[in-house]
């Protein structure tokens, strides 16, 4: 038993609430306000995790977003959570907690043993080794993934919500400590839309811990709840608790993520709410008010559990009655511990300090120190800490005043924790994200934001450098006040009045030596997470891995889940020293978001689920749900692919709705087909340009197949466009097409020939499309209309009347997909499910089929009809598509991709080209996909001559038949040729693609 | 006039809800209220401002000037015209006027040999209208435009998750939605899982005499769905 | 090899406190002239540098990098290796790398940690699957090892994939490549200088480029950032920089730069075995060995060079991933970033001369650089040594772009990646 | 995280309402049938691609559906402004002159 709780006053649990929760199986108590470190410390618990090369026992160093070894699983089942930081974990009622690390447990770790072979693998001594018998290294390669890894990604979906909050404001402040507390209060006070998160619970930052400072003659902490009021009776201000700022992007987007739940039990959590909220801040002015991280000072052993940040001791001390130790060592180079040893002392634990500098802090720090009775050791460091699971003592050494060497043995010690200190570390990542660098600063022994910030960033607190509250507070006022006339707005009030202390400067120190040659002594670790030690980093310097992101890449440092938050600093201080360059010169690595991780649930939002994507319905959707459809995924849409009847299987319904469609009559939903309205006086013009085909002598009343090419002279859409009127037309595309033709007619006309005048608008969700096909198609329009004359020669094939369908104006297209007598019926959509019902009763006479996408493309593919984006890819043209009869190379205006079409290898030979294919066995269907050889022999790298791009069983011919692309194709008809699928080759015979009624007598009856 | 026999009905692009089902009169508490207008009209008119006598037809058929401005929506009771782009605006209205409207003005544009012209969308778009103290909030939840700065008499056009929509703002009372038919479903589910930590109620929408949207609410007689 | 890598150097350096290990590559002083210069310090500079003093025997060259090694989308990438293009061209030239790959650790004694745990490829839709089966088909007939698995056989091997018909876009099937994988990227930069270095090529940091020397239409050197750089031949090798390096020469190129995205997630016990990738809902997974999910964005659609994305971008790839596995929404995203792809209107990669005599271009691998890394400077060594193509990259030529002759890949499924 | 003002819409807005589309006022040859492979081919894929300014069509297809012209620097992402395809050639012209 090490942690012990205390009463401090001015804690911030609640000892009216106790909670019980469980870690590893074991029940223990502690109370509302806890987090899961402190609750743990309380608790006595200190083996809290095993390193992740090494299998070291590891124990809780931080107490926030710094934490690098306590990496816990929270909950179980669907509300796992792997990788969460104890110490970022707030405790509730029932909360189940386990370790993440450890084979076969915690206690015994098998990585462990091979862990004290520790001094055999050097950074990269993954490269270096593994490599023979290159049959072996699957295996290693199972067990360093094994070996690796925290916790364990959950299994079952996740039964919590997640959603996003755009925010458009005027001032953004990251960090509810002291100095985002002023700032926000002035920004508020001057008028301006103002958002202050804080990643913490409790707004206060550091005044959470520390309890002497009197602001405006006030303590910390009641001057941080004067501020909230204030800015709670300020309607132009919000606060949010929880709220972690973790990426900036450009022109001031800041992503946040709001914990909304994470720390209610699960049984509390309310279904109706995220369990986590993605804010995503657009700011004129962010001010960046995050404040610093004490970083830990490198020495022998300094992983051994027990040993912590003296920040961390503090913290734990102050805000949850929690002393870390009984006998406690503070080791430290800086005046700040100081307060930490104080605190502690007084609060009768056993405390002594090690100071790294010869003179000590403040006079009156070291006089208030001696009257607690905590013994002092100036000039002293660690060289390092004794104990394996728990800290048992320390073996200091004595320490040259200028350059960091052992000038003689120190005391041993025994105690029961080590906290140290090597100062403080801006933190500065949000500064960084887009660009930002940070300056180093040599008095304050940090990478800093610079005073100015930049473009609309504000930098104020410790994020500067300001460490003592009353630097830090003169600043933050004077950047905002700045800031204000910036906008305009005067400042109201002074800065808040705290007293200055004289403070001794910390000494720059950071591996504190052994007294032997580096990678000689005890391990000194620089990066708990991936037990990066101090002579890992000169080993990588020495192979060469000079840049500081090779340091970083070859020897993992800085890589993990905490960021490098405590270890960036030490390692670059520890490579500077290596290459014998200042710090300044080795610079940082590249900070990245994010600053701490966030969920993929809070990322992706209310976009998952059935609002994954849009999913788009035509307007008859009710009548195939009625009629029992399967469907197929059409780009957004839902399209019924085939409509089985009870026992039918796909086959089975299809080839019953190809014969009566082709023997009496079939129905098809043809909504989703994209439409758009083309109107104006040179629209002819504009279609000739758009399309290959020509549009010049098109009479009102008749509608014409078009191809449209892409500047690359392949086929990119086709579709039917009606011409209604001399200057009007009404142009149909593909399903899939739809959307990006409409923006390239939109770009053509705009970039590229404004002086035409035509409008286009889409007219796609408007109409609701009915297809009524086969030979009887003609006796059911005559049903529901009289008052278009649909004799044979009055309403020919291709052409198009508008007149009153089902009592419904409707425009009527005579078209076919499928080389069938056929019409297609579009009314106003709202009207959609009433004309398909309408359809069916007219038909009902004639056994009317509805069919689905399957059918269509059966009976397309019987007439040899392409469909874009099946039997064309991107790389087809017109004449490899049979098509060239759709091009009209005379027309006067070179159309899009005309000219392509004449380079040499588009129009040379050897292309692949569309042909009909006919499996010699009629019975064999084609697997699509399949590629076409010109003989038996597949031995690799094959020949191959194309592909097959559609195959279908035709009821109605009473065999299969194929399309394909086949080198030459056009020159091919008769040959025989093998098609090839996963091993198998079926001989089939080249024919035209046509196979039903070549000479178009169905289509014209 | 129809066939004798056929007996049109329509459906709205939020139809398979059954909004009407669930509708309940609004009450002022913390929810999100919601509805349909269903059937309306909807034009979207193409003209060039430059054209002289477009702007003066347009206002001669309908009482609503042309709006020149980006966003502005000039509304009377008889319905709404919103600038849309440079060259085009949406008419909302009962569908029989609309009806009436569109025929006149084509008309129009035709004898006066403008560059000018209407297309029916009455079955391709739908409006919902939306409301509650937190009705903006839902919308921030949803979209990247800063929809509180939205003026009164304005609409803006921008996305709701990966569906364009407009947002029409007449009043301080709520915002009218509008988006494409086959969209619908899609914008519906959006919206109601958006305003689920705020509660999410049908409301029920009755025509009112005199507002631009909802006076064009009254059911068409049947007469009048065959326009 | 003087400073060979195994279990025994391990041990005998880790006795003597790692003090003796030697540089992995030497950093020399740039000479005033070489045979060639490679520009661009990225892993298929740093492999071209390899191949040409190992294959064609020129020693005498120098690679230059304007930051450090490897810094560039070697650094940025996802790490996916496959062969399973559509294309006869593509298929050959990427399987070329895929067998390097499999001897490449031995090949440099520098494990690249290349882990052959298969690449998937989903289908959502029956254009998907018809896809699928097309490809699959041609890779077999290429030599190039291809499956095409239901939707239970994806199961199987992916357990917490969803396959259900709640998902948006159901998965029909898949096809899988079990030779493909992943490796370790940065390794690759270091294995090649390393190999390079030893052989004798000069590997220059900090060293931009800043102007190509040309004389009557033959390259003579580059200016630099360190002084100018005489040779008669110059490869560049600058990804998503190649347009300006182009422009030096007063050449354009059929590229356009955009940024991709990564991220990672935070590392977790093995829970995916093989690499997914699904093109219809736009996001691919893999774990690293240190157990970070390691998931691939779309392009942004702009061009940029800002290394640096838009942030929605992230948030729709995260969707996806959990539209196809669901349980991952609780798993957490630790880090993000962003590479330069320099992109090609055929999505496949030009390895070319020039109309200036002695300069070479390879670029416009788009997003699918790092798998052909071996294999792209191989060919590209061969380019340059012979002054004419090797077989497998004629086809990839510029004059492609003049004649028609696209190689295009967006035909196929697997475009991405 | 692009913010784009549309010239048309008058108002700065999310690039999640834009759709991108491509390097601005590349010439099509007036008569195609007159460039040579080389020529055409240039223009159909050869692109500037600078890392710097760049002059690029943006289309507000979530707004007014307009297609217009923006200066745009490519490693910053600073945006100059945003013009009608119009009245930005003429300042795109002066520039290369």
């Amino acid at each position: 038993m090490s942690g012990y709780r205390i009463h401090r006053p001015g804690e911030r649990i609640n000892r009216q609430k106790p909670v019980s929760f469980q870690f590893d199986n074991v029940q223990y108590k502690a109370f509302s306000g806890d987090t899961l470190a402190s609750a743990l410390l309380a608790n006595g618990v200190r083996l809290i995790g095993r390193s992740f090369k090494y299998g070291r026992p590891r124990g809780i160093v931080g107490f926030g977003a710094e934490e690098p070894n306590a990496l816990i699983q929270l909950e179980t089942g669907a509300h796992t959570v792997p990788d969460l930081k104890a110490t970022q974990v707030e405790l509730y009622q029932g909360l189940l907690a386990g370790s993440t690390t450890g084979y076969p447990s915690l206690d015994f770790d098998l990585k462990g043993l091979l862990g004290k072979f520790g001094r055999f693998m050097p950074p990269g001594f993954y490269y270096k080794t593994f490599m023979e018998p290159v049959k072996a290294w699957p295996v290693y390669e199972k067990y360093i993934r094994k070996a690796a890894g925290y916790g364990h990604a959950p299994v079952l979906p996740d039964p919590e919500s997640y959603d996003h909050l755009h925010h458009h404001i005027d001032v953004l402040v990251v960090g509810g400590g002291a100095a985002g507390l002023w700032a926000a209060t002035l920004a508020g006070r001057a008028g301006l839309k103002t958002l202050l998160v804080d990643e913490q619970a409790e707004m206060g930052g550091w005044l959470l811990t520390e309890r002497r400072s009197r602001i405006d003659g006030l303590s910390g902490m009641d001057w941080v709840s004067q501020r909230l009021a204030e800015l709670a009776s300020l309607p132009n201000v919000s606060v949010l608790p929880r709220t972690t700022a973790f990426a900036l992007h450009d022109l001031n987007l800041v992503q946040a993520v709001e914990l909304l739940q994470d720390h209610l039990p699960l049984t509390e959590r309310n279904a109706a709410l995220p369990r986590q909220r993605l804010h995503k801040i657009r700011a004129h002015q962010v001010i960046l008010a995050s404040g610093a991280i004490e970083r830990p000072l490198v020495f022998g052993y300094n992983d051994v559990p027990g040993v912590m940040t003296a920040a961390a001791g503090h913290s734990y001390l102050n805000r949850y009655g929690v002393a870390v130790g009984r006998e406690v060592l503070v080791q430290t180079q800086n005046d700040a511990a100081y307060e930490a040893a104080l605190d502690l002392a007084q609060c009768g634990v056993k405390v002594m300090l090690a100071d790294a500098r010869q003179g000590g802090a403040a006079a009156w720090r070291q006089q208030a120190l001696k009257s607690a009775g905590v013994e002092l050791l100036l000039g002293h460091g660690i060289a390092k800490v004794l104990g394996d699971k728990s800290v048992s003592g320390a073996q200091l050494v004595k320490l040259d005043g200028r350059n960091n060497q052992v000038v003689g043995s120190g005391p041993r010690l025994s105690v029961d924790t080590v906290l140290s200190s090597g100062g403080l570390t801006s933190t500065v990542h949000l500064f960084c994200h887009n660009g930002g660098r940070p300056v180093w600063n040599q008095q304050q022994l940090s990478f800093v934001c610079p005073d100015e910030g930049r473009d609309n960033i504000a930098c104020v607190g410790a994020i500067t450098g300001r460490w003592e509250l009353s630097e830090a507070l003169g600043q933050t006022h004077a950047a905002v006040a700045a800031l204000l006339l910036g906008h305009g707005r005067g400042s109201s009030g002074n800065a808040p009045s705290v007293a200055s202390e004289e403070v001794a400067a910390p000494r720059a120190i950071f591996r504190l030596p052994d007294g032997k040659p580096e990678g000689h002594g005890a391990k000194a670790f620089v990066d708990y997470q991936n037990d990066v030690a101090a002579a890992d980093i000169h080993t990588a310097i020495r192979e060469n891995y000079r840049s500081i992101e090779h340091v970083k890449r070859y020897t993992a440092l800085g890589f993990g889940t905490d960021q490098g938050k405590l270890s960036n600093i030490n390692g670059f201080a520890i490579a500077a020293e290596a290459l014998g360059k200042p710090i300044a010169e080795v610079g940082t690595t590249t900070y990245r978001p994010s600053y701490t991780p966030v969920t993929f649930g809070a990322l992706a939002g209310p976009h998952v689920g059935e609002t994954f994507d849009v999913r788009r319905y035509t307007a008859m959707h009710a009548s195939h749900d009625a009629r029992k459809a399967e469907y197929e995924v059409v780009g957004q849409w839902l399209r019924p692919w085939y409509f089985p009847k009870p026992g039918e299987d796909l086959h089975a319904a299809v080839n019953r709705e190809c014969l009566a469609t082709r023997n009496s009559v079939g129905v098809m939903d043809a909504s989703t087909l994209g439409k758009i309205d083309v109107k104006g006086p040179d629209a002819r013009e504009f279609l000739n340009r758009i399309y290959s085909n020509a549009w010049s002598k098109l009479d009102p009343g008749k509608c014409r197949y078009g191809l449209m090419l892409d500047e690359n002279g392949m086929v990119m859409d086709d579709g039917v466009t009606a011409c209604l009127a001399d200057d009007h037309f009404h142009m149909t595309t593909t399903t899939g097409g739809a959307a990006r033709v409409y923006s390239w007619l939109e770009r053509w006309h705009q970039t590229e020939w404004p002086e035409l005048k035509v409008r286009f608008t889409t007219t796609t969700d408007h109409w609701a499309t009915v297809a009524v096909v086969g030979p009887d198609s003609r006796q059911v329009l005559q049903k529901l209309c009289t008052d278009i004359d649909f004799d044979k020669d009055a309403f020919k094939f291709m052409d198009g009347r508008s007149g009153t369908v089902a009592g419904l104006p409707a425009r009527v297209f005579r078209i076919s997909f499928s080389g069938e007598l056929a019409y297609e019926i579009n009314v106003d959509a709202n009207y959609g499910r009433y004309m398909w019902e309408e359809v069916m009763k007219a038909g009902a006479a004639f056994n009317i089929t509805p069919y689905g996408t399957e059918t269509m493309h059966v009976l397309r593919a019987e007439k040899g009809f392409i469909i874009v984006g099946q039997d064309t890819d991107g790389s087809m043209s017109p004449n490899d598509l049979a098509m060239s009869w759709a091009v009209g190379m005379k027309k006067p205006f070179s159309f899009l991709g005309k000219r392509s079409l004449l380079r040499s290898h588009t129009a040379g030979d050897g292309r692949k080209q569309l042909v009909g294919l006919l499996p010699l066995d009629p019975k064999v269907v084609l697997a699509e996909g399949a590629q076409i050889l010109s003989n038996t022999d597949d031995t690799v790298p094959a020949a191959m001559q194309g592909h097959v791009t559609s195959s279908y069983h035709s009821a109605f011919l009473g065999r299969s038949i194929a399309m394909a692309v086949l080198k030459d194709g056009s020159k091919r008809e008769g040959d025989t040729v093998f098609v090839w699928a996963h091993g198998k080759s079926v001989p089939a015979q080249v024919v035209s693609s046509v196979f039903v009624d070549k000479e178009g007598v169905r289509q014209h009856a | 006039m129809p066939k004798q026999g056929f007996q049109p009905f329509m459906e709205s692009p939020l139809h398979h809800f059954k909004l009407d089902a669930e509708a309940q009169a609004r009450r002022a508490d913390g929810r999100i209220w919601c509805n349909e207008l269903p059937h309306l009209g909807y034009a979207v008119l193409r003209g060039d401002t430059a054209e002289a006598g477009f702007a003066q037809l347009v206002q001669q058929v309908t009482g609503l000037a042309l709006p020149l401005q980006a966003g502005a929506v000039s509304q009377g009771p008889q319905g709404v015209l919103m600038w849309t782009s440079p060259d085009e605006w949406l008419l909302v209205s009962h569908r029989q006027r609309l009806a009436d409207w569109t025929a006149q003005l084509d008309g129009g544009f035709a004898a006066q040999q403008l560059f000018a012209q209407t297309v029916d969308s009455s079955g391709g778009l739908t409006l919902a209208w939306l409301g509650g103290t937190e009705h903006i909030t839902v919308l921030r939840h949803l979209g990247v435009y800063d929809f509180e700065s939205i003026p009164l008499g304005h609409m803006v056009s921008t996305v709701l998750g990966k569906a364009t929509v407009q947002v029409i703002r007449l009043d301080g009372d709520g915002v009218f939605v509008l988006f494409r038919r086959s969209f619908a479903d899609y914008v519906w589910r959006l919206l109601r899982r958006a305003a689920q930590p705020y509660g999410f109620a049908v409301c029920q929408l009755e025509a009112r005499g005199d507002h631009p949207l909802f006076a064009q609410l009254a059911a068409p007689r049947p007469s009048l769905i065959l326009a | 090899m003087a400073n060979r890598y195994s279990l025994w150097s391990l041990i005998k350096n880790g006795l003597k406190h790692h003090e003796s290990w030697q540089p992995a590559w030497k950093s020399p002083q740039p000479k005033k002239q070489y045979d060639v210069i490679i520009v661009g310090g990225g892993g298929h500079g740093l492999a071209t540098a390899y191949y040409l003093a190992k294959e064609h025997g020129i020693k005498n060259v120098a690679v230059l990098e304007k930051g450090y090694l490897g810094g560039g989308n070697t650094a940025r990438n996802t790490t996916i290796i496959r062969s399973n293009y559509l294309w006869d061209e593509a298929a050959h030239l990427y399987e070329h790398g895929l067998k390097l790959w499999e001897g490449l650790s031995q090949d440099l004694n520098f494990n690249v940690m290349f882990s052959q745990r298969g690449v998937m490829n989903v289908g959502h839709t029956l254009q998907d699957m018809r896809d699928i089966e097309r490809r699959a088909n041609a890779n077999l007939l290429n030599g190039v090892d291809a499956v095409v698995m239901t939707p239970q056989e994806i199961k199987d091997m992916v357990p917490l994939i969803d396959i259900s018909n709640r998902a948006r876009y159901p998965i029909m099937g898949a096809s899988f490549q079990p030779r493909g994988g992943v490796a370790r990227h940065d390794a690759v930069a270091w294995g090649f200088a390393r190999g390079a270095s030893e052989l004798g090529v000069d590997i220059i940091e900090q060293c931009e480029v800043t102007g190509l020397i040309i004389e009557g239409g033959r390259i003579k050197g580059v200016n630099t950032s360190r002084g100018d750089i005489m040779a008669d031949r110059v490869g560049c090798v600058a990804a998503g920089n190649s347009s300006v390096l182009a422009k030096m020469a007063g050449l354009r190129l059929p590229l356009e730069s955009h940024p991709l995205q990564a991220f990672v997630s935070e590392s977790m016990k093995p829970c995916i075995d093989t690499v997914v990738m699904s093109n219809a809902v736009h996001g691919y997974v893999s774990q690293s060995d240190k157990g970070e999910l390691v998931i691939g964005a779309g392009i942004d659609s702009y061009l940029g060079y800002g290394q640096r994305g838009s942030p929605h971008v992230i948030e729709h790839t995260a969707a996806a991933i959990i539209e196809m596995f669901p349980s991952f929404s609780r798993v957490r995203m630790n880090r993000q970033w962003g590479g330069i792809v320099d992109v090609s209107p055929d999505a496949c990669p030009i390895i070319s001369k020039t109309r200036i005599q002695g300069l070479y271009f390879n670029c416009g691998w788009g997003t699918g650089g790092f798998k052909a890394t071996p294999g792209s400077g191989n060919v590209f060594a061969h380019t340059i040594a012979h002054d004419d193509p090797h077989p497998l990259n004629r086809a990839f030529s510029l004059d492609r772009f003049a004649t028609g002759h696209l190689i295009d890949e967006h035909g196929a499924a697997a475009v991405a990646h | 995280m692009l913010v784009i003002t549309c010239p048309y819409c008058q108002e700065a807005r999310e690039e999640e309402e834009f759709s991108y589309a491509g390097e601005a006022y590349i010439a099509r040859p007036a008569v195609p049938e007159e460039a040579d492979d080389a020529t055409w081919g240039d223009y159909v894929f050869h692109r500037k691609n600078p890392r710097g300014w760049h002059w690029e069509q943006w289309q507000h297809v979530a707004g007014c559906r307009k297609v217009f012209a923006v200066k745009r620097h490519t490693v910053t992402y600073e945006i100059a402004g945003s013009w009608t395809l119009a009245d930005g050639k003429a300042l795109y012209l002066k520039e290369q002159a």
